[in-house]
């Protein structure tokens, strides 16, 4: 596992936040320092995820697609099927954790494809925590269904309507709520970003993922992957694929950012390649970040929510830095290929985001020869995002099904108001 | 001039460069400092202010718009700091335009235009101090903020590293909302003394005449600034400096 | 595991199909009872559930539920952990490997909830394999996001307009087109029911629930469970959940069908119970029917439209005339509290079918004590059931985002049309 | 009486009772007996009828609307076959009706009325075996089916079951469609006829003058049964029955 000099990997990281919010980032530091070379905390996390999101997670081999491909042989990393849908629970769990030790009784997040926020709402759930969820107001409408989800779980979910409405906001949000009630409060960070030791923390909890995947190839291939590929929006669940390979060499670390439409600004979320990102120091760290002269943050735009972000982990700012994470993206048609043609392979429906890992491994893949092994990160299923899908694969019949479902729904409202106003 | 300790309160007030425009920043300073403001804080917008709440927040999105920057803001200091001599201009910054311009660049030049003190939320103490050197050299004041949870050991640190005043939080949370002044207060800022010389700045939550009562004689400046930007925003430029004008002849000396 | 006498589970089950079914039948019983005993089968089987699907799938202590209830400790088995999100996986992978056996290269399948649809749609798509899927058109509805999924998965699935529109009429359909195509296409049943061997092929392949239960049990628990209960729509999960247990008397196997509104007819799908299933022979085999004097099929509601079928699986009827399975039932409001109770107690989202197994399973749990343990079978997850959840929670933010969702659908068509005319 | 071998080719057809309502079931068998119809099936509308295509199918659902019932085709059938004694009227049903009914009390009562055979699609072989014997006492016959995919030793199994005649199914599928009569169909009926000297009943697929001509000369009997419901459904059973009697009328002999 890589850790942080003092907050900083190479010339990024840091904890650049108001004053108010140190103690918190202390305490939650120091705890973190005294539990992670401690076994039997490890234990404790991974027989929690096991126990209850059913990990270890399989490594599938995609026959049928490596075959029609004829590259390397490909297998997925299935954080699809963790409880919740994706990778996110990962890290929400160990940080779960971390708050029934410090004893404190309410959560907030932020959210962009919803799925950390839902992962969060579970956690506070199963815990019994109070929950307070920042989405963007664009995002809630991109995934609704996660909001849905959210609500029915018991949490607060509140739509920011400042700025370009996403990811971005949804944190400063958060962490204004938290500046107000961090005695009370834990701040549980979605991913491998923001101010120390989040960045780290987060990558440790997910590097569970990597650990269950070098272990799968010894048996499953018989030695490394020659490539694992992970798609990157704050860096999480690429992190939680590559922590156990960064000092293996011979295995290369591939990491996909949304390409969006092209590389103009505003029209994709690329920060890890030339003339994309900026070092920047917002939000809590110090990062490549989308933004222009004057500093100020960017716009950003991807298919997928949980890619959408300004800025990328500090940890894999730096590894692409040093050569060792190659970076690389996947514009928003590679991606939809790329959904398609998984699931009509192999029948497995990839979240949006994944897709972006799919499509970029794919390519490379082609390039490789049969007796290589790549491992690409199924970070999550696509079900949850059944309205952003079907706008990817616009269908008449799904509109004419929301027109029904609509006025039902008007009647079953209206009928329940009437029950009401008559009782 | 900053104030010495136990000097009678003054107050703080607040410019986003660029809201309302570019234009009108610099009529509502000297409306400002018309109405007896010596202390002013010049914010540069920026897109993620995570310490502000919803006044300040909303002030820098139009300010954006408006052409609000770093440049903007340092042409507008040089105009007024030549033409209010004896008002003290203090940069309000998130760090990352500032680190954007060039940090040392940024200091000479604001120190060049005659801004005195900074004040930069997202910038602990850690990544201050060794700057430290460099702002005295350019008579450029950190002004270093305090919180209610900040521990003992830690506010030494930061009124160690502060210079002109120390800004007291004068609670938990952002900009803009309303704050309670009782003794649990006076105790947080009988804490600080023991540590500083310096004079108090105390900002979030004043937002009343009576605020600024319950303030007086417990330190020497009140930050007056999302209020302010809320007359700013619905009164208009002048309007706001007349309430200000009439609130400061309302305090008690 | 239960064995069959001839096709026969005390008075129940045979083979009663038009003559022109009966080759298929009889080609596929060789098959299964070859296969059946040879350990290098199931552990071919137990792998690609491993690999594909995730298993085993764990079992989760409701700590804080249990606490709350205040009786017995309950365990949930995670099926809804398994890839497409329910247990019916389990059955169409078993008969995915049986498929390739025989060489066939269409399937078809009949669906209700539409869970056995998609299941039957990713396991073609991931052996290239033709699917079509018989679902009823009310079923469609109600559960559209299946339907969804399973076309983009490349099945077609076409809608039933006959009778009652739902389960009985899709499985009618689907015997006709296998009527007509039988040399070349296998006919996935998806429950634990039909013509002999499918009930006893179905239950061979979920067996793994029960054996893994029994297994986690022993590490988890430290002994058996004293009770063991499942809903029971075909009879499939309860089937898989209860074979491993059929000689362990002490441990006692409930399972609980749909009471729906009531127990007058048309409102339920109660076949178990005394004064409603009557002894019958219809769609290929003999068992407890909902149905008139003259013999005529009768209809059923359930919330759960997994559940709302007019039959039941024979090995439950006879089990539960033997008394070794007792049968009991959750009416539509219980089962919605019991949806809700675990979703906010423990953070995990339970498909409405299953929700039927948590609501009896919770009522009985309360009256049994702290050392005694029941393992309640969670046959899939409930956030594939967005639109039918939110019909039976209606919220007035869910109905306006439907309106926003329709209109932005409605338009994005029109625009796709007008590029197309243009180009 | 069932045909012989070898007689020439008749003509079945087929009622769904209470479709399109009991009143007019009579009047319908009336039109076909005076078409010339000898063998007529008497079909107990069900639910679920897996064997059949829409035609049939959804004259069964609206049959059930109309109070078609076992009952119903009883009744009826006691007035049928006193009225037409040379006809022979065969009871076709799914299974479960009679088996609610009770079997043995259904099977005495049919024989009573005057019912002549019995067509049961989901029964297969095995299960009616033991029924024979009393079968053969009530001189009720078991019309057994016979598929193209059946295999050889199962055709001879279900035709020694058979009385009457043996129902073949001329081709996969259900009811209601069309089928070809090339030499594969010949060569199939051939097969059959190795195993038995019953009169074959050809069914499936049976729609026009040109099938009845394709048939003439193989088999004994053609089962004109769902495009007939077409012409009862869409022409009102009198229309359908002038249309069977010109179709009987241009078949050659
Ligand atoms: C399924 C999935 N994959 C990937 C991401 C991107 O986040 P990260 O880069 O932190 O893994 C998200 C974010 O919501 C996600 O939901
Ligand atoms: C989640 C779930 N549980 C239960 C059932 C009921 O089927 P069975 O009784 O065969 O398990 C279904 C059927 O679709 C289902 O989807």
């Amino acid at each position: 596992m890589i850790r942080s000099n003092n907050g900083y990997f190479g010339e990024f990281g840091g904890r650049f936040v108001p004053e108010i919010l140190l103690p918190a980032l202390t305490e939650l530091e120091e705890l973190f320092f005294e539990l992670r070379d401690d076994p039997a905390f490890w234990q404790e996390y991974l027989t929690l995820t096991q126990e209850f999101s059913g990990r270890p997670t399989p490594l599938t081999p995609l026959r049928r697609l490596s075959e029609q491909l004829g590259g390397a042989q490909i297998w997925l990393k299935r954080e699809d099927l963790n409880h919740s849908g994706a990778h996110k629970i990962n890290n929400v769990l160990g940080q779960g954790l971390l708050v029934q030790r410090m004893g404190k009784k309410r959560v907030i997040a932020e959210t962009g494809a919803g799925q950390h926020g839902l992962a969060t709402a579970i956690m506070s759930a199963k815990l019994g925590l109070d929950a307070t969820i920042y989405m963007g107001a664009d995002d809630i409408e991109r995934q609704y269904s996660n909001v849905f989800w959210m609500r029915q779980l018991g949490a607060n979910v509140v739509g920011v309507e400042t700025g370009s409405r996403t990811l971005k906001e949804a944190l400063d949000e958060a962490l204004r709520d938290w500046a107000a009630s961090v005695e009370t409060t834990h701040y549980v960070l979605g991913t491998a970003c923001g101010p120390a030791p989040f960045p780290e923390l987060v990558s440790y909890f997910q590097s569970v993922i990597s650990q269950e995947i070098k272990q799968q190839s010894m048996t499953q291939i018989g030695k490394l992957p020659d490539e694992v590929v992970a798609c990157v929006g704050g860096g999480s669940n690429a992190m939680g694929a590559f922590s156990a390979f960064l000092d293996d060499s011979e295995v290369k670390l591939v990491g996909i950012e949304a390409g969006g439409l092209s590389l103009e600004d505003g029209q994709h979320s690329v920060r890890l390649l030339k003339g994309t990102g900026e070092p920047g120091i917002a939000q809590g760290y110090k990062t490549l970040f989308l933004q222009n002269d004057d500093g100020q943050l960017g716009e950003t735009h991807s298919i997928a929510a949980g890619l959408d972000y300004v800025g990328v982990s500090p940890i894999l700012a730096h590894l692409s830095q040093t050569g060792r994470v190659t970076p690389d993206s996947s514009s928003d048609t590679e991606v939809t290929d790329a959904f398609q043609l998984l699931m009509k392979t192999e029948g497995i429906i990839p979240a949006m985001e994944s897709a972006h890992a799919l499509a970029g491994g794919f390519k490379r893949a082609k390039t490789m020869n049969k007796n290589q092994h790549m491992v690409i990160n199924l970070s999550g299923r696509g079900d949850k995002d059944i309205f952003n899908i079907a706008r990817a694969f616009p269908q008449r019949d799904w509109t004419e099904f929301l027109q029904r479902e609509a006025e039902r729904s008007t009647d079953q409202i209206n009928a329940h108001l009437a029950t009401e106003l008559a009782g | 001039m900053f104030p010495k300790q136990n000097d009678a309160l003054q107050v703080m007030s607040h410019a986003v460069i660029g809201f309302p425009n570019l234009a009108e920043n610099e009529k509502a300073i000297d409306g400002l400092v018309a109405a007896g403001v010596n202390l002013i804080e010049l914010q540069v917008p920026f897109s993620d202010p995570v310490a502000d709440g919803h006044t300040l927040a909303n002030a820098c999105y139009d300010a954006l718009k408006q052409g609000g920057s770093v440049q903007a803001t340092l042409d507008l200091a040089e105009k007024v700091c030549a033409n209010h001599p004896d008002v003290n201009f203090i940069l309000m910054s998130y760090l990352n335009p500032l680190y954007r311009y060039g940090l040392q660049a940024l200091f000479d030049k604001a120190a060049a235009v005659g801004i005195k003190g900074l004040i930069i939320p997202d910038w602990p103490v850690e990544e201050v101090e060794p700057w430290l050197p460099t702002f005295d050299d350019l008579d450029l004041s950190p002004i270093m903020m305090v919180t209610p949870n900040t521990p003992a050991k830690r506010v030494e640190r930061i009124v160690n590293a502060s210079r002109g005043m120390v800004y007291v939080v004068s609670r938990m949370g952002v900009t803009g909302h309303e704050t309670e002044w009782g003794e649990a207060f006076e105790a947080y800022l009988k804490n600080i003394r023991v540590y500083t010389d310096l004079p108090l700045a105390v900002g979030f939550g004043v937002r009343s005449s009576d605020d600024l009562n319950a303030i007086t004689g417990k330190a020497e400046v009140a930050a007056f600034c999302s209020k302010y930007i809320e007359w700013q925003r619905h009164d208009g430029s002048d309007i706001a400096a007349e309430k200000m004008k009439t609130m400061i002849g309302e305090m008690k000396h």
